[in-house]
């Protein structure tokens, strides 16, 4: 049993931001991957609880606005995103990303709001939301407001969502995706039931010559205390072909992340990954774009 | 903290209990309801021995608060055998490939080849690898539960390449 | 309690009975060793087993006393939500193997069975009301009570045969089983000492005008045992067994016939009985548990309870067989009766069960009761179906109602003749040395208190004293006191297979794990086994440690508790394994110290002693090195069976004080003193429970006790706790149970039967006791108010 | 084998059907509603002591029933040990007993300083956080040298060992071949010479049902119902802690969810009970969590193994020495034992033609968590040593690795020379195994087609043979008791103090009593649960002993009861010609015509009027031999250099167990044990955290144990040969098949990139260290 002192099942969005203002320690719940686990660590001590999880009809489900804005409801299973047309078509790399975290029944619990609202920066998706400069939709007892995503994140485990705000949609603008292929890697210990050791997402707009990479975002996850992205890698490749910029985009991303020692790897381990995944993650998504470049 | 009642169903009968709001479905179904198939193995989602499925989708109910199944449609391994005993095919290939050995995990195992069985759909060894591998075994390192698996979605569904012959058999 | 020294052959038990005082653990009030859980309520009772996750059975039942079903309409029943199925006897496939219930032991030659094969699972043909044509399964039992009352059931319909001149009358009806057509079970007519007393038939001797002679017609009621735990089992399939948990006297015979029953090996069926609350032989039969391991079996070895309701326990089980006696006799004017004569009838209702074993058990004890003078004795035990409920076995096995007849007899016989009742009894009760010459195997008295079973009696009482100061009471409200003996086998042995296992095991602290196939139904019996274990190891009893559960896979074989049979047969069984077990224990001492090879070794207080007491090595110390010795390691342990063909007779006389308000026609009992011969004692205390709640059930059945059907429907008028009157708290008085311990060379420790016996005598004693106090001779039990008031009518009191 | 009917037979588990239909009921399915559950407070430092301990805040708990520290008058001061051995009544040859239900003298992160019994989880969780501690502080010991050289100023962890060493083993063999020492052969300058130094993980049992037990009175007595793999050991030491008669105590086993030797020992089951005791005898769970069931049952004892080898150019090993180190961590447990296995198994394995061996065994104490037992007892960590030492010279010389292993491999007839009874090797198929497994890998082929791979992706084949003894007969007691009783249909109700953990025992015993009394296997009803008052005496399960001995002992009583019936047949049938013969269940006499049925006899036998008996059978045996089980593993895998990955793509194993009892469930076992193996290769290990000796990956996300994409699939093979000790031919199996996947994995990441790997696991972070110091990153 979980040490749940006040548990309220929330019958809307407004109706959730009441009891979160009505009880400030109150949290918000909604898979319960991460919640439930931290409660049952004691972290929070006895916990009060306002969830979402029955919210489907506000906070679930993949649409497309009109001006093709990709809309994704936060509590969506990475599982329903990953199995989405929508995403299959226009982000199918987002989709590879959500088909990574924990194993298939974990993909059922947990949402992708969650994913970005636990701050966490081995969080799977994160990564590949921050290359696609996501626009996370709050609501408070003041209404609306949306953050970048490059604006999210707090330092670890910590973004900038007050106790009493929900996520109510996270927004991929058209621009943001058109023309681009991408690739998320995910390195692990084992091939399932994981946290990343690192991942990186690369997103890559080629030319018509399918090899002249026009634009390009990395974005990584443990890099860092936060996702975050590297422009050096991104600026080095710029206007390169893949095969040029392959062996290159590696060192340079190294100039914008700086990984620590920790027991799960070291920091010269991660800085092999990092040189070795921004590599292939570049050449495997530009082979999405049509590219026959290598990282062999 | 007060006790609510949850409506589901469970097995197929509608079932009302009362249950504390701190419960997991884990401990309502193993300790309210007496489905003893429902195991904990770790209570943080890593282990996979107390999947059920829920509105026909594997689910850790370790996970999963009691709350939230208001109204679902629940299943453990209590409710696969037919009326007159005849195990269902998933439970029937398990026991013919020996994929049981302490069996602790099996329960778990067998609900996530049941829902890949009602799929309709075909899978390839490693296919099968990836739909288990929420599942942790320590006994059998997996080969017969995937043999069993693979026998029981061919059985139903059709080899890979083939067309799926439908899920009448376990409908 | 003082030893008794009886006649020859006596003085060859002189050695023996020396030896009973050396007892160090028989014979001790040892707290009984079930009384912490139970009043802890951790003593768990077979529903406390029953998987929170299961389904309901309920039997489906006729609504007519006797026909046949011709077809059922299921379809708004199985409509139902929740019910799963619902078999009936008119399905294909169902075992057609017929098999007998009652809890006896199997006869593999078919020619020597007994026990008449009258039932199948479910039969199309309705011989009671309430009889079993289906069963129904659903989730639970507001599901499966609504179903049942949707079933809808076309029958032909058949007179109801209630009495035993229509069951005679071949135009009335049917016959009730196609393979008795006159609808007699048995008829067994048993005659004694005519010749040898000179006369040429038994009327000759009766009607000799030198004797005073009488004729009686007596009655008794359908008793229920009304055990407070229902009738309940539930089965589900394990490793590819039945496993049917239930509670009953009898695991190894319940799964003997769940295996007939359902026509499938026998050890594919695993039978466990836990806690039981109260059998009092309704539990001897084998009732529900064939259905419910066969509906469990049906759904694929689901786990499926099947609990009757009260009503259905009092209607649908067991009881007393309603009896008839037509009695006579003859007697001199010296006090010796010379001759008596008694015809039984008994009625078993739709089905067999215990059938004639029964009657024919009571008239035995009526015979052997009060065989001290007489000359000849004459006894006819008929048994037959009807539509009433069927009977079965209840504690004491037809002696109490003999008793009543007997009793009624001598206690007419005294007060006509105006001589002293407890005289006139110890004057004609059985001798020791007695040999009934009916019996196949020797039936001897063996030993034989009853004359100071009397004295005893008659002193705490106050008899003399108490018949002078009611002598010629007048006015509404009298005094009275009476008497009855009674005499009881101490098994069946020399009639039946006699037979009982048990397994000793050594822990290493040398304490002793006792599994028997001997049963604990509330009696005692797990209390007393680890005495005899303990006396016969020479360890004290708290280093005994019994099994209380039975469990065919695991517990030896023995037929269960009935006929009193455990502490005298199960025990004789101890004292064999014991010896062997201890045998093996000082051979490993004797491997432990080759000192002591060649010499006696014991066992004194868990100590093994040589010949002088001296200590060698303690049992702990020696069981321990038995475990792990690298060269002999050896869990020492000792199982086996041991068979019984002799046999003896417990005796005993009740006394009461009543008072009657002749009037208001209501007897009061004001004090019951029971004094037991049952041999060697082995726990004083629990052997006063049991003479206690015998009285209570006595004094029912002398009073209250008495299930009553419609003569037109075969229905049952007052099944439940509120019309069928057991007596409360405040209609029993104090009691007073006493003990006349002799010494029964034929008792594994001295000891006689005692679980059944304090059941037989109260009833007729208060029969004499209300006939001293007015002078009214009543034949039927119960005495109840009406039938009271209709004696004083007739007697012109009232 | 040919030779027997139901023995051999690919019969189904007699638990399957209940298993996939979850009616088999494990430890928490059976607990009564109405309990109440404890929790352990434990020590939140790594060495020190407890000063006080304030329960005051955690008594007002709601829901709290009591708090019972280590300072609680009533508790047992006698010391007990843990480990699953049968008890020795020589004092000599006790297992240390060096714990107690609650101690006050912390020695690891996690001692058990207190308790608290509640009503519910939540409750009893905020009473452990509400209790406060007060700690004195020693410096902490985790490594061997921090642990040896104990600083004076701090007690011992236990004051009978001050230099905290528990044992110290040097065994030298005579020297052969015309030397005088085995440093002579090590230094002769005519010969190859090597020194590796090697080291095996705090590998975790990591069974997926958690550890637990609950405890409650019956009577006067505790009953404790455990998930144990050896019950009647359980109740001895309960007694044993809570200073109790044994016969008091009752243990039940029901089915269990993997042990893998952490319940091999003796958790918290005496601490259950005793919580019991205090609260009256109520019901009370003790269930551990997972993070608890890693950091604070058991686990493999790390190891480093410092080895010296000498060979010459035929291929021919001439001395090897190991000089071993175990970390016990701060209670003897198993204590040396495991160590021992370690040093013998390198000893055994490839004594073929060596000249001298030296073995120098050491397990010392430390601050770091309890080790234990598991699965295959410290021989995959001897094995890696040996392996890794025969992995490097057949690379460095040039040799197939399968022929050079052959040669130098245990002979026929081997005996050891330190082992106190005869433990001999009687039977050898290790060449079949090899021949079978080269086949099945395509061992040539692949050698020659992985030759000379340059670039990131690469890839190999690697073998390790090993040999295992069939439990410990001949070195400490080896007994075993059964009883049989028949139904009155024949059938026999089968009894063993023997246990089913999951490895299929339930279901070979059923074969072999059927195989001997001459019935269908479906004829046996075996009782799977033991409860040590109707349970016949057996240690229980560990050491790949049951079949062995427990089998015996199950052939030996079989034959009585086959005995007692055929006598009770020819009571019967006295005319018919002796002796009689029971075949499928059909009783013949010696002309060979049909008597009558084992269900005939039977059932007179229970009801006969004059000689009625319930034919039974029960007897014990005491096994003083003991033989190796022995085989081959083959493993293919691919190695990306730069990402410092390993993809395994096939993996063989063949065995010779002796005769196969039942090909599919010797399949499952091998199957199983490669999964296990396979872990400690590539991903398993426990760290501690040196700041405080805490375990630092304590869950089954941050512990890596193999999931269904980790592995790929298996093959498992036998070659059996017939072992003149086994009841039936046969040898061990249970704990083999995780012993050589490790290095043969290492020898096939060899084979691929020419790293030499010699700490396991081979976690991506060593592989990338490896590869980068060989240049290839």
């Amino acid at each position: 049993m979980y040490d749940i002192v006040y548990y309220h099942e929330a019958e809307s969005v407004q109706d959730a931001v009441r009891a979160l203002t009505e009880h400030p320690e109150a949290r918000v719940i909604a898979g319960g991957t991460d919640v439930l686990v931290q409660i049952r660590e004691g972290r929070f001590g006895p916990c009060e609880l306002v969830s979402i999880h029955e919210l489907r009809d506000e906070l679930w489900g993949v649409t497309l606005d009109e001006d093709e804005t990709i809309c994704i409801g936060p509590i969506t299973w990475f599982h329903a995103v990953n199995t989405d047309p929508i995403c299959q078509e226009r982000i199918p790399v987002l989709c590879d990303a959500c088909d990574t975290p924990g194993g298939p029944q974990l993909r059922v619990s947990g949402t992708v709001g969650g994913n970005l609202c636990n701050g966490i920066t081995s969080a799977d998706t994160a990564s590949t939301f921050f290359a696609f400069g996501a626009e996370l939709v709050l609501e408070g007892p003041n209404g609306r407001r949306v953050v970048p995503i490059e604006k999210w994140y707090a330092g670890p485990g910590k973004t900038v969502r007050e106790q009493n705000e929900v996520l109510v949609q996270i927004r991929i603008p058209k621009s943001h995706y058109e023309g681009f292929t991408g690739e998320y890697i995910k390195y692990g210990k084992r091939r399932a039931l994981e946290i990343a050791t690192m991942g990186c997402c690369c997103l890559v707009k080629l030319a018509d010559d399918h090899e002249t990479i026009e634009d390009v975002r990395f974005a990584y996850g443990v890099a860092g205390p936060n996702p975050c992205r590297s422009e050096a890698a991104e600026n080095i490749a710029r206007g390169k072909t893949v095969a040029e910029a392959a062996p290159l985009v590696g060192e340079a991303a190294l100039e914008d992340l700086h990984p620590r020692d920790s027991w799960r790897a070291s920091k010269d381990f991660r800085e092999q990954l990092i040189k070795e995944m921004t590599k292939r993650a570049l050449v495997e998504a530009a082979a999405k774009g049509g590219s026959t470049a290598s990282w062999k | 903290m007060e006790m609510r009642i949850l409506s589901c169903t469970v097995n197929g009968k509608p079932v009302q209990v009362g249950y504390d709001v701190r419960e997991c479905l884990l401990d309502t179904l193993h300790d309210r309801l007496g489905l003893t198939s429902v195991k904990r193995g770790c209570e943080v989602g890593e282990c996979g021995a107390c999947t059920v499925l829920i509105d026909g989708v594997a689910t850790d109910t370790c996970l999963y608060l009691t709350a939230w199944a208001e109204g679902k449609t629940i299943e453990t391994v209590e409710g696969l055998q037919a009326p007159d005993g005849t195990l269902d095919v998933v439970q029937q290939a398990f026991v013919d490939e020996f994929a049981v050995q302490c069996g602790f995990c099996i329960p778990g195992l067998i609900m996530s080849a049941e829902e890949m069985v009602r799929s309709g759909k075909t899978f390839t060894r490693d296919e099968i690898r990836k739909c288990l591998s929420g599942h942790l075994c320590r006994c059998t390192g997996y080969q017969n539960i995937v043999n069993a698996v693979e026998k029981a979605t061919n059985l139903v569904n059709g080899m890979v390449g083939e067309e799926a012959s439908g899920t009448e058999e376990v409908a | 309690m003082a030893l008794i020294n009886p006649a020859p052959p006596a003085d060859s038990l002189a050695p023996e009975r020396a030896g009973a005082a050396r007892f160090t653990q028989v014979g001790k009030p040892v707290t009984r060793i079930d009384a912490v859980d139970k009043v802890t309520g951790r003593a768990k009772f077979t529903y406390d087993l029953l998987p929170t996750d299961h389904l309901v059975a309920k039997v489906v039942r006729s609504t007519i006393a006797s026909g046949r079903v011709l077809s059922f309409d299921l379809d708004e029943a199985l409509a139902e939500p929740g019910v799963v199925a619902i078999f009936t006897c008119l399905d294909e496939g169902l075992p057609t193997y017929q098999f007998a219930s009652p809890g006896h032991p199997w006869v593999v030659d078919p020619e020597e069975r007994g026990d008449i094969e009258d039932r199948t699972l479910m039969d199309s043909r309705v011989r009671q009301y309430g009889d079993t044509i289906g069963v129904l399964v659903a989730e639970d039992t507001v599901a499966a009570e609504r179903a049942l009352r949707k079933i809808k059931v076309e029958y032909e319909e058949y007179p109801v045969v209630f009495t035993y001149e229509q069951s005679q009358d071949p135009d009335y009806a049917p016959p009730i089983h196609e393979e008795c057509p006159n609808n007699v079970q048995a008829d067994w007519l048993t005659e004694v000492g005519v010749e040898e007393a000179g006369y040429s038939s038994m009327e000759e001797l009766l009607h000799d005008p030198q004797y005073h002679s009488g004729s009686y017609h007596m009655r008794t009621p359908r008793q229920q045992q009304a055990h407070i735990e229902l009738c309940l089992s539930f089965c589900y399939e394990e490793n590819g067994q039945i496993v049917c948990v239930t509670s009953t006297q009898i695991p190894h015979i319940v799964r003997r016939v769940i295996g007939q029953a359902l026509e499938i090996p026998w050890g594919d069926v695993r039978v466990i009985k836990p806690f039981v609350g109260g059998g009092f032989g309704n539990k001897q039969d084998v009732l529900y548990e064939p259905l419910n391991a066969w509906v469990c079996h049906k759904l694929g070895g689901r786990c499926v309870l099947l609990e009757l309701t009260r009503e259905e326990v009092f209607e649908q089980t067991r009881s007393r067989q309603p009896k008839d006696y037509y009695g006579e006799a003859c007697w001199d004017d010296d006090m010796n009766l010379v001759a008596r004569s008694c015809e039984g009838f008994s009625n078993s209702g739709g089905y067999a069960s215990h059938g004639q074993a029964i009657i024919a058990n009571g008239l035995g004890s009526f015979r052997f009761m009060y065989s001290g003078q007489e000359k000849a004795c004459r006894t006819r035990a008929l048994t037959f179906y009807s539509n009433q409920a069927t009977a079965g076995a209840m504690r004491a096995y037809g002696v109490p109602e003999a008793t009543w007849a007997a009793e009624c007899m001598v206690s007419d016989i005294a007060h006509d003749m105006g001589w002293d009742g407890a005289d006139f009894r110890a004057k004609n009760a059985i001798k020791l040395g007695y040999e009934d010459v009916t019996w196949p195997a020797p039936l001897i008295c063996q030993s034989n208190g009853i004359q100071e079973c009397i004295e005893r009696g008659r002193e705490l009482i106050g008899w003399d004293e108490k018949k002078r100061r009611y002598a010629n009471e007048t006015g509404p409200v009298r005094h009275g006191v009476g008497m009855s003996l009674l005499c009881y086998k101490c098994s069946v042995g020399g009639l039946e297979l006699e037979t009982a296992s048990a397994r000793m095991t050594l822990n290493q602290d040398g304490s002793v794990v006792l599994t028997l196939g001997a049963t604990e139904i509330g009696q005692g019996c797990d209390t007393v086994m680890c005495q005899m274990c303990a006396e016969v190891l020479g360890v004290p009893v708290e280093k005994v440690h019994i099994v209380s559960t039975q469990d065919t896979n695991i517990s030896p074989y023995g037929a269960g508790a009935y006929a009193s049979r455990q502490t005298y047969v199960t025990g004789m069984t101890i004292k064999q394994v014991g010896a062997e077990f201890k045998a093996k224990i000082l051979d490993y001492a004797r491997y432990l110290k080759p000192y002591y090879n060649g010499q006696d070794l014991d066992i004194a207080d868990s100590w093994v002693v040589d010949a002088a007491g001296r200590r060698v090595i303690s049992l702990e110390e020696l069981s321990t090195i038995a475990y792990y010795d690298r060269k002999r390691s050896d869990q020492i342990e000792a199982s086996g069976t041991t068979e019984e063909d002799v046999n003896s007779f417990c005796l005993g006389a009740c006394f009461v004080d009543v008072t009657v308000d002749i009037p208001m026609a209501t007897v009061t009992v004001n004090q019951i003193v029971q004094v037991h011969d049952s041999g060697q004692i082995i726990n004083p205390k629990t052997a006063e429970q049991q003479v206690h709640g015998g009285i209570a059930q006595s004094l029912g059945m002398g009073l209250y006790e008495e299930l009553i059907e419609d003569p037109a429907t075969g229905k049952t008028r007052n099944g439940n706790l509120l019309d069928y009157k057991i007596p409360t708290t405040m209609d029993v008085p104090d009691l007073t149970a006493e003990f006349v311990e002799t010494w029964d060379p034929t008792g594994p420790f001295g000891n006689k039967s005692l679980g059944e016996p304090p059941c037989i005598p109260c009833a007729p004693a208060i029969r004499d006791a209300v006939l001293d106090a007015t002078g009214v001779k009543f034949y039927e039990a119960p005495m109840t108010q009406q039938r009271l008031f209709e004696g004083f009518k007739a007697a012109g009191l009232l | 084998m040919s030779k027997f009917k139901e023995v051999g037979r690919p019969l189904a588990r007699v638990d399957a059907k209940d298993k996939v239909t979850g009616r088999a009921k494990y430890c928490y399915d059976l607990l009564p509603q109405d309990h109440l559950v404890a929790k352990m407070v434990l020590a939140t430092i790594g060495n020190g002591k407890v000063l006080s301990i304030d329960t005051s805040e955690a008594e007002r708990v709601p829901g709290v029933v009591g708090v019972f520290t280590c300072f609680d008058p009533e508790l047992p001061k006698t010391p007990f040990g843990t480990a699953g051995h049968p008890w020795s009544c020589d004092p000599g040859h006790q297992d240390i007993q060096d714990r107690w239900i609650l101690t006050d003298r912390v020695r690891q992160y996690g001692d058990v300083i207190a308790a608290v019994v509640a009503e519910d989880t939540v409750a009893a969780d905020r009473a452990v956080r509400a209790v406060k501690v007060e700690y004195e502080e020693y410096p902490l010991e985790l490594t061997r040298h921090e642990a040896v050289d104990h600083p004076e100023d701090y007690p011992p962890l236990h004051e009978a060992r001050p230099n905290n060493i528990i044992a110290h083993v040097d065994n030298r063999t005579e020297v052969a071949g015309g030397y005088d020492t085995i440093e002579e052969i090590l230094e002769d300058p005519s010969l190859h010479h090597t020194h590796v130094e090697v080291t095996t993980p705090r590998q975790s049992q990591a069974h997926i049902e958690l550890c637990l037990s609950y405890a409650y009175a019956e009577g006067d007595r505790i009953t404790v119902v455990s998930s144990t793999q050896l019950p009647h050991i359980c109740r001895r030491i309960v007694a044993q802690a809570l200073e109790r008669p044994w016969g008091d105590i009752r243990v039940i086993k029901p089915y269990i969810g993997g042990g893998f030797g952490n319940k091999q020992d003796i958790l918290y089951e005496p601490l259950n009970a005793w919580l019991c005791e205090k609260v009256g005898g109520r019901c009370v769970l003790l269930e551990l969590t997972r993070e608890e069931v890693f950091a604070y049952t058991r686990s493999r004892q790390p190891k480093e193994c410092h080895l010296d080898a000498a060979w010459d150019d035929d291929m021919n090993l001439k001395a090897r020495k190991l000089e071993g180190w175990s970390n016990q961590g701060a209670y003897a447990a198993h204590g040396h034992a495991l160590m021992a296995n370690t040093a013998n198994s390198f000893r055994q394995e490839y004594s073929g033609v060596e000249l001298a061996h030296h073995g120098i065994a050491t397990t010392f104490y430390s601050n770091e968590t309890t080790a234990g037992a598991m699965r295959a007892y410290g021989v995959p960590e001897g094995n890696w040593a040996a392996e890794v030492l025969m992995s490097d010279i057949a690379h460095d010389m040039g040799w197939d690795g399968c022929d050079f292993r052959l040669k130098n491999f245990m002979k026929l007839g081997y005996r050891d020379p330190f082992w106190p009874g005869p433990l001999c090797c009687y039977s050898r198929g290790i060449e079949e195994c090899v021949a079978k497994g080269k086949e099945l890998i395509g061992w040539d082929e692949k050698q020659k087609a992985y030759k000379d791979q340059t670039g990131p992706i690469r890839h190999g084949v690697g073998v390790a043979l090993f040999s295992y003894k069939t439990s410990v007969a001949g070195l400490s007691l080896e007994t075993s008791n059964v009883r049989m009783n028949l139904a009155q249909d024949g059938s026999v109700m089968l009894q063993m103090g023997a246990t089913e953990i999951g490895q299929g025992a339930d279901t070979v015993f059923s074969q072999m009593a059927a195989e001997t009394i001459g019935i269908p296997t479906e004829m046996v009803h075996i009782v799977s649960q033991q409860d040590t008052d109707v349970t016949p005496y057996d240690s229980g399960a560990y050491a790949s002993r049951q079949s062995y001995v427990a089998g015996t002992a199950c052939k030996k009583v079989a034959e009585e009861l086959r005995q007692e019936i055929l006598d009770y047949a020819h009571f019967l049938f006295p005319k018919q010609q002796m002796p009689y013969d029971l075949r499928d269940g059909v009783i013949y006499d010696i002309a060979g015509n049909a008597v009558t049925t084992i269900g005939e006899v039977a059932i007179q036998a229970y009801y006969h009027p004059t000689n009625a008996k319930q034919i039974q059978a029960q007897d014990g045996i005491n096994v003083q031999e003991n033989t190796f089980a022995m085989g081959a593993c083959f493993v293919d895998l691919t190695v990306d250099i730069p990402m410092a990955t390993v993809t395994l793509n096939n993996i063989v194993e063949i065995h010779d167990s002796g005769t196969v009892l039942n090909p599919k469930t010797a399949e499952q076992q091998v199957h199983g044990g490669i999964g296990q193996s396979a872990g400690m290769a590539l991903s398993e290990e426990l760290l501690t955290n040196p700041k405080d000796g805490s375990i630092r990956n304590n869950n089954l996300l941050d512990y890596k144990i193999p999931t269904a994409m980790d592995l790929p699939d298996l093959t498992a093979g036998f070659v059996e040969t017939y072992d003149p000790t086994g009841p039936y031919g046969n040898k061990a199996l249970g704990e083999c098949p995780c012993i050589p996947a490790a290095p043969a994995i290492r020898d096939a990441i060899l084979n691929a990139t020419g790293v030499k790997f010699y700490d396991a696991p081979m976690t991506p972070q060593r592989l990338f260290e490896g590869f980068k110091k060989e240049g290839l990153i």
